[in-house]
């Protein structure tokens, strides 16, 4: 199946860029979509500050992902 | 809803905008505002810095953002029975000097009214989906979250992160 | 002084003056503000009250008014190293809907902007040499202080009343 | 000597009017300018919330006054 991940503020320079279209097996859940890609981008992605969102909804990290999804990865808001 | 909340692409004139809420709520009594304005200086706050001649890039999650920002104004709504509520944030690059965020409370007395504009703020600031880097001399940088920004929130009662 | 303090006499433009006074403090980052327009209503407050079709009249003493809004602006300066502050406070006869005074403090960070207009409008409200009446239907009446002034006032630390 | 008496607020209706020139004998105070009015006016005017101005500054009811001065008495302000 195939699911679009959106990278926000710091994590889409460690993604290399705000969007990607994945491929990935199911059953997958975040945290595994995570785990799929470049290590250091999975530390980042997975770190305790991380939020993530699926669809548009605030989810948990263990929430399964189905064909077609977003899922939004959101550091801290930059505060100010 | 109680008001306009909106997402703002390019510079808007906030003393227009007030003008029209102050107009539109002349039976309010009492009108507070708070603008923030991208400072051209060293340090981060609001409004926010930018190096002399360089930008700042207000980036956000359209299926997050403007609904975080409408939960909060209708929160703000519920708690201080506000006759009116603008809140207008700029998205995309900007300059020093121009505006990023307009909130403006009208109500029957001044104490909601002002007490309701520094709950917004605080709120916009450490609740709100927005990411915000700098272009500076060496390229962009992201900006990270400051310690005040968690200082400001304890000084409300919890509000759940939308 | 760090900015303009007036009395006016006759209505003023608050948007107006309020975006020139942003304009002038484009650097500043955050500028709060507070407007108080005439009430038509039922309880005495900021705005003030005015019964439908009735007038407030605004009355003050030459000698003390001005220095004692001029005293405030010097304290509200000292306290929270403002850039810049506006207090226009109308005197003379006003409807419903026209604007009674108008404060805005711009500063660096938005919490000195924000507090600093909290406190000069508790200040002017309640220290500040100004005495109202209401024209109602049988004739003019002296408003008269309210405990709520009182509590407003315990919120800061001693100002001299001026 | 004469002394200009302002009344402010509420002091102007029981006065009947903001202002009064007055003769008054040297040496007084403001207590006894008050004193010299009619019993009413002199207890409104002596009221423990109003304060006292001589020449534009606040001053205690036992200043003493001087030909040509303005006395102006000052109930508490509005507020709102």
């Amino acid at each position: 199946m195939e699911v679009t991940l959106v990278f926000l503020g710091r994590l889409e320079d460690a993604a290399g860029g705000a969007q990607r279209i994945i491929a990935v097996e199911p059953p997958s859940c975040i945290a595994n979509i995570a785990q799929s890609l470049e290590p250091d981008l999975c530390a980042a992605l997975l770190k305790e500050d991380v939020r993530f969102a699926l669809n548009g909804a605030l989810v948990q990290r263990h929430c399964s992902v189905s064909d077609g999804d977003e899922v939004a990865f959101l550091p801290p808001v930059s505060g100010g | 809803m109680p008001g306009e909340i909106a997402l703002v692409v390019g510079a808007f004139d906030p003393a227009a905008r007030l003008a029209g809420f102050a107009a539109e709520h002349r039976d309010a009594g009492a009108v507070a505002s708070f603008l923030g304005q991208v400072r051209c200086g060293d340090d981060v706050g609001c409004g926010d810095d930018v190096d002399d001649g360089q930008a700042l890039e207000l980036l956000h999650y359209e299926p997050l953002t403007l609904p975080s920002m409408i939960a909060l104004g209708e929160e703000a709504q519920k708690r201080w029975k506000l006759s009116g509520l603008l809140i207008l944030h700029r998205i995309g690059i900007m300059c020093a000097g121009e505006p990023i965020v307009l909130v403006a409370c009208a109500a029957r007395h001044r104490r909601p009214a002002l007490t309701a504009v520094d709950f917004l703020m605080d709120h916009l600031k450490s609740r709100v989906w927005f990411w915000k880097r700098e272009k500076t001399a060496t390229g962009w940088q992201w900006i990270e979250p400051r310690e005040q920004d968690r200082t400001d929130l304890a000084r409300w009662a919890p509000a759940a992160h939308s």
